[in-house]
Protein backbone atom coordinates (compact mmCIF):
# COMPACT_ATOMS: atom_id res chain seq x y z
CA UNK A 1 0.00 0.00 0.00
CA UNK A 2 2.99 2.18 0.79
CA UNK A 3 3.46 2.42 -3.01
CA UNK A 4 0.17 3.69 -4.13
CA UNK A 5 0.67 6.68 -1.03
CA UNK A 6 4.15 7.35 -2.98
CA UNK A 7 3.33 7.30 -6.27
CA UNK A 8 0.15 9.47 -6.08
CA UNK A 9 2.44 12.14 -3.34
CA UNK A 10 4.65 11.92 -6.39
CA UNK A 11 2.28 13.18 -8.58
CA UNK A 12 1.23 15.80 -6.09
CA UNK A 13 4.30 17.48 -5.80
CA UNK A 14 4.79 17.07 -9.47
CA UNK A 15 1.42 18.82 -10.39
CA UNK A 16 2.34 21.48 -7.60
CA UNK A 17 5.41 22.17 -8.52
CA UNK A 18 4.48 22.61 -12.30
CA UNK A 19 1.37 24.70 -11.30
CA UNK A 20 3.72 27.15 -10.00
CA UNK A 21 5.94 27.03 -12.84
CA UNK A 22 3.80 26.94 -15.55
CA UNK A 23 3.58 30.07 -17.76
CA UNK A 24 0.56 28.85 -19.39
CA UNK A 25 -2.83 30.11 -17.21
CA UNK A 26 -5.20 27.52 -18.44
CA UNK A 27 -2.61 24.89 -17.86
CA UNK A 28 -1.85 25.98 -14.37
CA UNK A 29 -5.40 25.94 -13.38
CA UNK A 30 -5.91 22.18 -14.51
CA UNK A 31 -2.72 21.34 -12.54
CA UNK A 32 -4.16 23.15 -9.39
CA UNK A 33 -7.09 20.78 -10.19
CA UNK A 34 -4.81 18.03 -10.11
CA UNK A 35 -3.64 18.46 -7.05
CA UNK A 36 -7.06 18.57 -5.27
CA UNK A 37 -7.75 15.64 -6.61
CA UNK A 38 -4.58 14.00 -5.28
CA UNK A 39 -5.76 15.46 -1.97
CA UNK A 40 -8.87 14.02 -2.34
CA UNK A 41 -7.18 10.20 -2.95
CA UNK A 42 -4.78 11.20 0.44
CA UNK A 43 -7.86 12.25 2.54
CA UNK A 44 -9.52 8.86 1.15
CA UNK A 45 -6.77 7.10 2.07
CA UNK A 46 -6.89 8.40 5.68
CA UNK A 47 -10.14 7.81 5.92
CA UNK A 48 -11.95 11.23 6.28
CA UNK A 49 -14.42 10.66 3.33
CA UNK A 50 -16.29 13.85 4.10
CA UNK A 51 -13.64 16.29 3.46
CA UNK A 52 -12.57 14.28 0.91
CA UNK A 53 -15.73 14.54 -1.01
CA UNK A 54 -16.39 18.23 -0.73
CA UNK A 55 -12.70 18.74 -1.89
CA UNK A 56 -13.58 16.34 -5.23
CA UNK A 57 -16.71 18.27 -5.76
CA UNK A 58 -15.50 21.66 -5.26
CA UNK A 59 -12.11 21.64 -5.02
CA UNK A 60 -11.53 19.40 -8.35
CA UNK A 61 -14.71 19.78 -9.92
CA UNK A 62 -16.06 23.37 -9.59
CA UNK A 63 -13.01 25.71 -8.76
CA UNK A 64 -11.16 24.35 -12.00
CA UNK A 65 -14.10 25.61 -14.14
CA UNK A 66 -14.20 29.27 -12.23
CA UNK A 67 -10.63 29.44 -12.94
CA UNK A 68 -11.38 28.83 -16.55
CA UNK A 69 -14.05 31.49 -16.70
CA UNK A 70 -12.17 33.95 -15.02
CA UNK A 71 -8.90 33.35 -17.68
CA UNK A 72 -11.30 33.84 -20.18
CA UNK A 73 -13.02 36.76 -19.10
CA UNK A 74 -9.50 38.15 -18.34
CA UNK A 75 -8.16 37.47 -22.26
CA UNK A 76 -11.17 39.27 -23.47
CA UNK A 77 -10.74 42.25 -21.53
CA UNK A 78 -6.85 42.34 -22.90
CA UNK A 79 -7.94 42.21 -26.33
CA UNK B 1 -10.87 -19.22 -2.92
CA UNK B 2 -14.18 -18.67 -4.55
CA UNK B 3 -14.32 -18.61 -8.50
CA UNK B 4 -16.17 -15.13 -8.21
CA UNK B 5 -13.23 -13.63 -6.53
CA UNK B 6 -10.43 -15.03 -8.60
CA UNK B 7 -12.25 -13.69 -11.93
CA UNK B 8 -12.67 -10.33 -10.00
CA UNK B 9 -8.88 -10.19 -9.21
CA UNK B 10 -8.06 -10.86 -12.73
CA UNK B 11 -10.30 -8.35 -14.62
CA UNK B 12 -9.09 -5.73 -11.48
CA UNK B 13 -5.40 -6.77 -13.05
CA UNK B 14 -6.86 -6.54 -16.87
CA UNK B 15 -8.22 -2.94 -16.51
CA UNK B 16 -5.24 -1.33 -14.29
CA UNK B 17 -3.26 -2.59 -16.99
CA UNK B 18 -5.23 -1.02 -19.69
CA UNK B 19 -5.24 2.28 -17.95
CA UNK B 20 -1.33 2.06 -17.66
CA UNK B 21 -1.64 1.16 -21.60
CA UNK B 22 -3.69 4.28 -21.92
CA UNK B 23 -1.73 6.45 -19.94
CA UNK B 24 1.45 5.64 -21.99
CA UNK B 25 -0.06 5.70 -25.03
CA UNK B 26 -1.00 9.38 -24.20
CA UNK B 27 2.91 10.14 -23.43
CA UNK B 28 4.01 8.43 -26.36
CA UNK B 29 1.67 9.26 -29.33
CA UNK B 30 2.80 12.19 -31.73
CA UNK B 31 -0.16 13.94 -32.38
CA UNK B 32 -3.05 15.50 -30.08
CA UNK B 33 -5.85 13.24 -32.34
CA UNK B 34 -3.79 9.69 -31.70
CA UNK B 35 -3.45 10.95 -27.87
CA UNK B 36 -7.36 11.39 -27.43
CA UNK B 37 -7.78 7.96 -29.29
CA UNK B 38 -5.53 6.01 -26.86
CA UNK B 39 -6.14 8.21 -24.16
CA UNK B 40 -10.30 7.78 -24.42
CA UNK B 41 -10.95 4.55 -26.07
CA UNK B 42 -8.50 2.25 -23.84
CA UNK B 43 -8.38 4.15 -20.66
CA UNK B 44 -12.70 4.11 -20.90
CA UNK B 45 -12.50 0.11 -21.35
CA UNK B 46 -9.74 0.17 -18.58
CA UNK B 47 -11.98 1.92 -16.39
CA UNK B 48 -14.74 -0.19 -16.96
CA UNK B 49 -13.47 -3.54 -16.62
CA UNK B 50 -11.46 -2.40 -13.01
CA UNK B 51 -14.70 -1.27 -11.73
CA UNK B 52 -17.01 -5.17 -12.58
CA UNK B 53 -14.28 -6.56 -11.61
CA UNK B 54 -13.98 -4.55 -8.04
CA UNK B 55 -17.67 -5.30 -7.93
CA UNK B 56 -17.54 -8.63 -8.14
CA UNK B 57 -14.41 -8.80 -5.30
CA UNK B 58 -17.69 -7.30 -3.32
CA UNK B 59 -20.61 -8.37 -4.78
CA UNK B 60 -22.69 -6.28 -2.33
CA UNK B 61 -21.56 -3.23 -3.58
CA UNK B 62 -22.06 -4.00 -6.95
CA UNK B 63 -25.52 -1.48 -7.94
CA UNK B 64 -23.72 1.38 -7.11
CA UNK B 65 -20.03 0.71 -8.96
CA UNK B 66 -22.92 -0.17 -11.74
CA UNK B 67 -24.16 3.63 -11.32
CA UNK B 68 -20.58 4.58 -11.75
CA UNK B 69 -19.83 2.34 -14.96
CA UNK B 70 -23.33 3.97 -16.22
CA UNK B 71 -22.37 7.70 -15.41
CA UNK B 72 -18.74 7.04 -17.31
CA UNK B 73 -20.58 5.42 -20.18
CA UNK B 74 -22.82 8.19 -20.67
CA UNK B 75 -20.39 11.09 -20.03
CA UNK B 76 -16.88 10.46 -21.30
CA UNK B 77 -17.89 9.95 -25.10
CA UNK B 78 -19.44 13.43 -24.62
CA UNK B 79 -16.31 14.79 -22.82
CA UNK B 80 -14.19 13.51 -25.56
CA UNK B 81 -16.81 14.21 -28.64
CA UNK B 82 -16.53 18.23 -27.53
CA UNK B 83 -12.48 17.82 -26.89
CA UNK B 84 -11.92 16.37 -30.33
CA UNK B 85 -14.82 18.42 -32.10
CA UNK B 86 -13.35 21.66 -30.32
CA UNK B 87 -10.06 20.97 -31.30
CA UNK B 88 -10.70 20.27 -35.07
CA UNK B 89 -12.06 23.17 -35.49
CA UNK B 90 -9.85 25.53 -33.73
CA UNK B 91 -7.27 23.82 -35.82
CA UNK B 92 -4.80 21.78 -34.47
CA UNK B 93 -2.59 20.01 -36.97
CA UNK B 94 -2.51 16.63 -37.75
CA UNK B 95 0.60 14.61 -37.36
CA UNK B 96 2.76 14.92 -40.65
CA UNK B 97 1.97 10.92 -41.69
CA UNK B 98 -1.60 11.46 -41.46
CA UNK B 99 -2.76 9.73 -44.08
CA UNK B 100 -6.61 11.41 -44.66
CA UNK B 101 -8.94 13.90 -42.51
CA UNK B 102 -12.56 12.97 -43.20
CA UNK B 103 -14.00 15.30 -40.95
CA UNK B 104 -12.51 18.04 -43.34
CA UNK B 105 -13.79 16.82 -46.17
CA UNK B 106 -16.85 16.14 -44.63
CA UNK B 107 -17.23 19.82 -44.21
CA UNK B 108 -15.73 20.88 -47.49
CA UNK B 109 -18.51 18.43 -49.27
CA UNK B 110 -20.59 21.01 -47.48
CA UNK B 111 -21.67 18.95 -44.78
CA UNK B 112 -21.66 20.31 -41.27
CA UNK B 113 -20.87 24.00 -40.74
CA UNK B 114 -18.11 25.29 -43.63
CA UNK B 115 -15.64 27.18 -43.20
CA UNK B 116 -15.17 27.11 -39.44
CA UNK B 117 -12.38 25.33 -39.87
CA UNK B 118 -8.27 26.05 -39.54
CA UNK B 119 -6.71 29.52 -39.33
CA UNK B 120 -8.40 30.33 -36.12
CA UNK B 121 -5.37 29.67 -33.90
CA UNK B 122 -2.48 32.27 -34.08
CA UNK B 123 0.41 29.38 -33.18
CA UNK B 124 -1.21 25.94 -33.87
CA UNK B 125 0.76 23.09 -32.54
CA UNK B 126 1.23 25.04 -29.25
CA UNK B 127 -0.59 26.80 -26.68
CA UNK B 128 -3.09 29.73 -28.33
CA UNK B 129 -2.48 31.31 -25.42
CA UNK B 130 0.66 34.02 -25.10
CA UNK B 131 3.25 33.93 -22.75
CA UNK B 132 2.47 36.27 -19.61
CA UNK B 133 5.30 38.57 -19.12
CA UNK B 134 6.72 38.79 -15.46
CA UNK C 1 -3.83 -12.88 -2.33
CA UNK C 2 -7.06 -10.58 -3.63
CA UNK C 3 -5.20 -7.85 -1.37
CA UNK C 4 -1.69 -8.36 -3.29
CA UNK C 5 -3.44 -8.27 -6.96
CA UNK C 6 -5.16 -4.96 -5.50
CA UNK C 7 -2.03 -3.45 -4.71
CA UNK C 8 -0.56 -4.64 -7.62
CA UNK C 9 -3.58 -2.90 -9.88
CA UNK C 10 -3.45 0.50 -7.83
CA UNK C 11 0.08 0.84 -8.55
CA UNK C 12 0.01 0.28 -11.84
CA UNK C 13 -2.85 2.95 -12.02
CA UNK C 14 -0.37 5.40 -10.15
CA UNK C 15 2.04 4.66 -12.86
CA UNK C 16 -0.38 5.22 -14.82
CA UNK C 17 -1.03 8.60 -13.26
CA UNK C 18 2.38 9.59 -12.99
CA UNK C 19 2.60 9.23 -16.99
CA UNK C 20 -0.40 10.85 -17.77
CA UNK C 21 0.52 13.84 -15.51
CA UNK C 22 3.71 13.96 -17.42
CA UNK C 23 1.59 14.79 -20.86
CA UNK C 24 -0.33 17.18 -18.55
CA UNK C 25 3.19 18.99 -17.80
CA UNK C 26 4.65 18.77 -21.19
CA UNK C 27 1.69 18.74 -23.23
CA UNK C 28 2.43 21.26 -25.58
CA UNK C 29 -1.18 22.55 -26.41
CA UNK C 30 -4.23 22.94 -24.54
CA UNK C 31 -6.25 19.83 -25.94
CA UNK C 32 -3.56 17.47 -24.87
CA UNK C 33 -3.65 18.81 -21.73
CA UNK C 34 -7.41 18.50 -21.55
CA UNK C 35 -7.09 14.34 -22.98
CA UNK C 36 -4.41 13.94 -19.83
CA UNK C 37 -7.00 15.61 -17.19
CA UNK C 38 -9.04 12.90 -18.85
CA UNK C 39 -6.87 10.30 -18.30
CA UNK C 40 -6.19 10.98 -14.60
CA UNK C 41 -10.07 11.64 -13.70
CA UNK C 42 -10.54 7.69 -15.39
CA UNK C 43 -7.65 6.45 -13.52
CA UNK C 44 -8.71 7.86 -9.91
CA UNK C 45 -12.44 6.40 -9.99
CA UNK C 46 -11.24 3.15 -9.78
CA UNK C 47 -8.02 3.92 -7.42
CA UNK C 48 -11.25 5.63 -5.12
CA UNK C 49 -13.13 2.61 -5.23
CA UNK C 50 -10.39 -0.34 -4.72
CA UNK C 51 -9.49 2.62 -1.54
CA UNK C 52 -12.93 1.82 -0.51
CA UNK C 53 -12.55 -2.46 -0.69
CA UNK C 54 -9.01 -2.56 0.67
CA UNK C 55 -10.54 -0.36 3.61
CA UNK C 56 -14.19 -2.27 3.55
CA UNK C 57 -16.05 1.13 3.88
CA UNK C 58 -18.63 1.35 1.30
CA UNK C 59 -19.27 5.27 2.35
CA UNK C 60 -16.22 5.63 0.36
CA UNK C 61 -17.88 4.36 -2.55
CA UNK C 62 -19.87 8.24 -2.86
CA UNK C 63 -16.78 9.62 -3.19
CA UNK C 64 -15.96 8.13 -6.32
CA UNK C 65 -19.26 8.50 -7.42
CA UNK C 66 -19.79 12.56 -7.13
CA UNK C 67 -15.99 12.63 -8.58
CA UNK C 68 -17.25 10.30 -11.32
CA UNK C 69 -20.12 12.71 -11.93
CA UNK C 70 -18.26 15.83 -11.60
CA UNK C 71 -15.30 14.74 -13.80
CA UNK C 72 -16.19 15.26 -17.14
CA UNK C 73 -16.97 19.35 -16.61
CA UNK C 74 -13.48 20.18 -16.43
CA UNK C 75 -12.79 18.20 -20.16
CA UNK C 76 -16.17 19.90 -21.58
CA UNK C 77 -15.47 23.51 -19.77
CA UNK C 78 -11.43 23.09 -21.63
CA UNK C 79 -13.36 22.36 -24.73
CA UNK C 80 -15.65 25.09 -24.60
CA UNK C 81 -12.75 27.14 -23.44
CA UNK C 82 -10.78 26.94 -26.56
CA UNK C 83 -14.25 26.63 -28.66
CA UNK C 84 -14.48 30.09 -27.24
CA UNK C 85 -17.71 28.87 -25.87
CA UNK C 86 -17.12 29.82 -22.20
CA UNK D 1 17.60 29.68 -9.37
CA UNK D 2 15.07 31.33 -7.63
CA UNK D 3 13.33 28.21 -8.77
CA UNK D 4 15.80 25.89 -7.69
CA UNK D 5 15.48 27.80 -4.09
CA UNK D 6 12.21 26.55 -4.01
CA UNK D 7 12.28 23.50 -5.76
CA UNK D 8 14.86 22.53 -2.66
CA UNK D 9 12.59 24.37 -0.48
CA UNK D 10 9.79 22.20 -1.43
CA UNK D 11 11.56 18.90 -1.26
CA UNK D 12 12.93 19.61 2.19
CA UNK D 13 9.64 20.35 3.48
CA UNK D 14 8.12 17.12 1.67
CA UNK D 15 10.72 14.84 3.38
CA UNK D 16 9.83 16.41 6.61
CA UNK D 17 6.36 15.74 6.40
CA UNK D 18 6.60 12.81 5.20
CA UNK D 19 9.12 11.49 7.98
CA UNK D 20 7.79 13.24 10.66
CA UNK D 21 3.76 13.61 10.60
CA UNK D 22 2.34 10.05 11.03
CA UNK D 23 -1.00 9.04 9.56
CA UNK D 24 -3.38 10.06 11.93
CA UNK D 25 -1.88 10.57 15.89
CA UNK D 26 -3.09 8.09 18.64
CA UNK D 27 -3.67 10.63 21.08
CA UNK D 28 -6.58 10.87 23.52
CA UNK D 29 -9.35 12.98 22.47
CA UNK D 30 -10.11 16.30 24.60
CA UNK D 31 -13.13 16.61 26.99
CA UNK D 32 -14.90 18.17 24.40
CA UNK D 33 -13.86 15.47 22.03
CA UNK D 34 -14.78 12.38 24.13
CA UNK D 35 -17.99 13.86 25.62
CA UNK D 36 -18.96 14.08 21.32
CA UNK D 37 -17.65 10.72 20.78
CA UNK D 38 -19.25 9.00 23.44
CA UNK D 39 -22.46 10.48 23.23
CA UNK D 40 -23.01 11.88 19.98
CA UNK D 41 -24.74 9.05 18.62
CA UNK D 42 -27.40 8.76 21.21
CA UNK D 43 -27.70 12.68 21.56
CA UNK D 44 -28.46 13.23 17.66
CA UNK D 45 -29.68 9.49 16.32
CA UNK D 46 -27.13 10.51 13.20
CA UNK D 47 -24.86 7.53 11.67
CA UNK D 48 -22.07 9.78 10.75
CA UNK D 49 -20.78 11.51 13.89
CA UNK D 50 -18.88 14.49 11.63
CA UNK D 51 -22.70 15.16 10.16
CA UNK D 52 -23.88 15.28 14.06
CA UNK D 53 -21.49 17.67 15.00
CA UNK D 54 -21.55 19.90 12.12
CA UNK D 55 -24.72 20.55 11.65
CA UNK D 56 -26.02 20.06 15.55
CA UNK D 57 -23.35 21.02 18.11
CA UNK D 58 -21.69 23.16 15.41
CA UNK D 59 -24.79 24.45 13.92
CA UNK D 60 -24.54 27.73 14.26
CA UNK D 61 -21.23 27.67 13.00
CA UNK D 62 -22.33 26.42 9.69
CA UNK D 63 -25.53 29.00 9.62
CA UNK D 64 -22.53 31.43 9.37
CA UNK D 65 -21.16 29.62 7.14
CA UNK D 66 -23.80 29.93 4.84
CA UNK D 67 -24.37 33.42 5.33
CA UNK D 68 -20.25 33.92 4.17
CA UNK D 69 -20.77 32.43 1.06
CA UNK D 70 -24.09 34.51 0.07
CA UNK D 71 -22.40 37.70 1.00
CA UNK D 72 -19.63 36.53 -1.32
CA UNK D 73 -21.63 35.45 -4.31
CA UNK D 74 -23.89 38.72 -3.97
CA UNK D 75 -20.45 40.33 -3.98
CA UNK D 76 -19.22 38.85 -7.04
CA UNK D 77 -22.49 39.22 -8.66
CA UNK D 78 -22.18 42.94 -8.11
CA UNK D 79 -19.00 43.08 -9.56
CA UNK D 80 -19.09 41.05 -12.86
CA UNK D 81 -22.76 42.03 -13.96
CA UNK D 82 -22.90 43.10 -17.65
CA UNK D 83 -22.85 46.94 -17.98
CA UNK D 84 -25.81 48.47 -19.78
CA UNK D 85 -24.95 49.18 -23.17
CA UNK D 86 -22.30 46.08 -23.29
CA UNK D 87 -23.61 43.76 -25.87
CA UNK D 88 -21.78 40.20 -25.80
CA UNK D 89 -20.94 38.13 -29.28
CA UNK D 90 -22.84 34.64 -28.87
CA UNK D 91 -20.08 31.93 -28.96
CA UNK D 92 -20.15 29.16 -31.07
CA UNK D 93 -22.95 27.31 -30.49
CA UNK D 94 -21.80 23.75 -29.06
CA UNK D 95 -22.84 20.33 -31.00
CA UNK D 96 -26.08 18.77 -30.68
CA UNK D 97 -24.63 15.67 -29.51
CA UNK D 98 -23.22 17.96 -26.06
CA UNK D 99 -26.44 20.06 -26.22
CA UNK D 100 -28.83 16.19 -26.27
CA UNK D 101 -26.66 14.73 -23.71
CA UNK D 102 -26.20 17.56 -21.68
CA UNK D 103 -30.44 17.91 -21.63
CA UNK D 104 -30.31 14.00 -20.71
CA UNK D 105 -27.82 14.12 -17.81
CA UNK D 106 -29.39 17.53 -16.34
CA UNK D 107 -31.97 15.75 -14.44
CA UNK D 108 -30.28 12.44 -13.44
CA UNK D 109 -27.59 15.02 -11.55
CA UNK D 110 -30.01 17.19 -9.65
CA UNK D 111 -31.53 13.58 -8.20
CA UNK D 112 -27.84 12.77 -7.06
CA UNK D 113 -27.41 15.80 -5.62
CA UNK D 114 -30.34 16.27 -3.66
CA UNK D 115 -29.81 12.44 -2.64
CA UNK D 116 -26.35 13.60 -1.25
CA UNK D 117 -28.02 16.43 0.96
CA UNK D 118 -30.49 14.31 1.84
CA UNK D 119 -28.27 11.95 3.03
CA UNK D 120 -25.97 13.75 4.68
CA UNK D 121 -26.85 12.19 8.05
CA UNK D 122 -25.83 9.05 7.07
CA UNK D 123 -22.99 9.28 4.31
CA UNK D 124 -20.14 11.93 3.65
CA UNK D 125 -22.08 13.84 2.32
CA UNK D 126 -23.83 17.19 2.83
CA UNK D 127 -25.58 20.20 1.89
CA UNK D 128 -22.26 21.73 0.38
CA UNK D 129 -21.51 18.93 -1.45
CA UNK D 130 -24.82 18.19 -2.95
CA UNK D 131 -25.30 21.99 -3.63
CA UNK D 132 -22.16 22.04 -5.99
CA UNK D 133 -23.16 18.87 -7.62
CA UNK D 134 -26.46 20.92 -8.35
CA UNK D 135 -24.34 23.54 -9.61
CA UNK D 136 -22.70 21.44 -11.78
CA UNK D 137 -25.22 20.11 -13.48
CA UNK D 138 -26.66 23.78 -14.25
CA UNK D 139 -23.21 24.79 -15.66
CA UNK D 140 -22.95 21.64 -17.70
CA UNK D 141 -26.62 23.31 -18.73
CA UNK D 142 -25.08 26.64 -19.50
CA UNK D 143 -21.96 24.99 -20.89
CA UNK D 144 -24.05 23.27 -23.45
CA UNK D 145 -26.37 25.75 -24.58
CA UNK D 146 -25.63 29.66 -24.03
CA UNK D 147 -29.09 30.78 -24.79
CA UNK D 148 -30.38 29.12 -21.62
CA UNK D 149 -30.96 31.55 -18.94
CA UNK D 150 -31.56 30.98 -15.15
CA UNK D 151 -35.09 32.10 -13.72
CA UNK D 152 -33.22 34.44 -11.10
CA UNK D 153 -36.13 35.17 -9.65
CA UNK D 154 -37.76 31.47 -9.31
CA UNK D 155 -33.84 31.37 -7.80
CA UNK D 156 -33.80 34.20 -5.42
CA UNK D 157 -37.30 33.01 -3.62
CA UNK D 158 -36.02 29.61 -3.38
CA UNK D 159 -32.55 30.95 -1.48
CA UNK D 160 -34.08 33.34 0.58
CA UNK D 161 -36.84 30.47 1.53
CA UNK D 162 -34.12 28.17 2.35
CA UNK D 163 -32.00 30.42 4.36
CA UNK D 164 -35.55 31.70 6.32
CA UNK D 165 -36.26 28.01 7.04
CA UNK D 166 -32.66 27.69 8.73
CA UNK D 167 -32.89 30.58 11.29
CA UNK D 168 -36.75 29.64 11.21
CA UNK D 169 -35.56 25.82 12.37
CA UNK D 170 -33.33 27.24 15.04
CA UNK D 171 -35.83 29.48 16.97
CA UNK D 172 -37.80 26.80 16.50
CA UNK D 173 -35.48 24.91 18.38
CA UNK D 174 -34.82 27.63 20.94
CA UNK D 175 -38.40 27.73 21.69
CA UNK D 176 -39.18 23.94 22.45
CA UNK D 177 -35.97 22.01 22.82
CA UNK D 178 -34.54 25.15 24.96
CA UNK D 179 -31.43 26.03 22.62
CA UNK D 180 -31.05 27.99 19.03
CA UNK D 181 -31.15 24.97 16.52
CA UNK D 182 -31.67 22.39 19.47
CA UNK D 183 -32.00 18.77 17.90
CA UNK D 184 -34.67 17.90 21.18
CA UNK D 185 -37.97 17.50 21.28
CA UNK D 186 -38.85 19.16 17.84
CA UNK D 187 -38.83 16.10 15.86
CA UNK D 188 -38.42 12.33 16.99
CA UNK D 189 -34.76 11.15 16.76
CA UNK D 190 -36.11 8.03 14.68
CA UNK D 191 -34.28 4.75 14.00
CA UNK D 192 -30.41 4.86 13.65
CA UNK D 193 -29.04 4.25 10.29
CA UNK D 194 -32.85 5.12 8.74
CA UNK D 195 -33.21 7.81 6.25
CA UNK D 196 -35.85 9.45 8.52
CA UNK D 197 -34.09 10.07 11.77
CA UNK D 198 -31.38 12.23 13.65
CA UNK D 199 -33.97 14.62 13.70
CA UNK D 200 -33.46 18.26 12.69
CA UNK D 201 -30.26 16.81 10.65
CA UNK D 202 -31.80 16.10 7.74
CA UNK D 203 -33.97 19.36 7.67
CA UNK D 204 -31.48 22.16 8.11
CA UNK D 205 -28.91 19.86 5.44
CA UNK D 206 -31.40 20.17 2.70
CA UNK D 207 -32.17 23.30 2.94
CA UNK D 208 -28.14 24.01 3.13
CA UNK D 209 -28.40 22.20 -0.25
CA UNK D 210 -30.89 24.38 -1.55
CA UNK D 211 -29.42 27.38 -0.42
CA UNK D 212 -26.01 26.64 -1.69
CA UNK D 213 -26.86 24.89 -5.06
CA UNK D 214 -28.72 28.10 -5.75
CA UNK D 215 -26.11 30.45 -5.23
CA UNK D 216 -23.01 28.83 -6.89
CA UNK D 217 -25.44 28.60 -9.98
CA UNK D 218 -26.30 31.87 -9.60
CA UNK D 219 -22.78 32.58 -9.46
CA UNK D 220 -21.92 30.66 -12.60
CA UNK D 221 -24.24 32.45 -14.45
CA UNK D 222 -23.81 35.73 -13.85
CA UNK D 223 -19.75 34.30 -14.56
CA UNK D 224 -20.42 32.46 -17.66
CA UNK D 225 -23.07 35.37 -18.68
CA UNK D 226 -20.68 38.22 -18.04
CA UNK D 227 -18.86 37.98 -21.01
CA UNK D 228 -17.89 41.24 -23.16
CA UNK D 229 -18.01 42.16 -26.71
CA UNK D 230 -14.38 41.37 -27.79
CA UNK D 231 -14.68 42.72 -31.28
CA UNK D 232 -14.50 39.10 -32.80
CA UNK D 233 -16.67 38.60 -36.26
CA UNK D 234 -19.66 36.74 -35.11
CA UNK D 235 -19.51 34.17 -38.02
CA UNK D 236 -20.65 31.28 -36.03
CA UNK D 237 -24.43 31.63 -34.78
CA UNK D 238 -26.74 35.08 -34.04
CA UNK D 239 -26.14 37.52 -31.53
CA UNK D 240 -26.66 36.74 -28.03
CA UNK D 241 -29.97 36.66 -26.54
CA UNK D 242 -32.03 38.79 -24.99
CA UNK D 243 -29.45 41.48 -23.38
Amino acid sequence: MIIVDILICLVLLAAGVGAMLQRNLVASSVLVGVVSLMVSILFLRIGAPDVAMTEAAIGAGLSTVIFLIAVRRTEEEEQ
Amino acid sequence: MAALDIIGALLVLLGSLFLFLGALGILRMPDLYNRMQTGTKATTLGNMLTLVGLGLLEPAWLPKICLIILFVLITNPLSSHALARAAHRAGYPLAAGSVTDALREDEQAGGIEPGSTACQVRDPGSDPQPEVAE
Amino acid sequence: MVDRVLILAMALAGAGMLLALIRLLRGPNIPSRAVALDVLTLITMPVMVGLAITSGRVIYLDVALVYGILSFLGVISLARYFDQGV
Amino acid sequence: MKQIFSLALLAITGWLLWSLVPYGQATEPGPVSSHYIAHGLQENGGSNLVTSIVVNYRGFDTLGEVTVLFLSVAGAGFVLRRRSGQRRVAPRPSSEFVQTGARMLFAPMVLFGVYIFVHGHLTPGGGFQGGAVIASAVLMLLLADRDHHLPHGFMGWLESLAGFGYVLTGFLGLAIGGSFLANKGVLPLGQWNRLFSAGVIPIIYTLVGLKVGTELSTLLDVMVDSGRDHGEADAHGQKGGAA
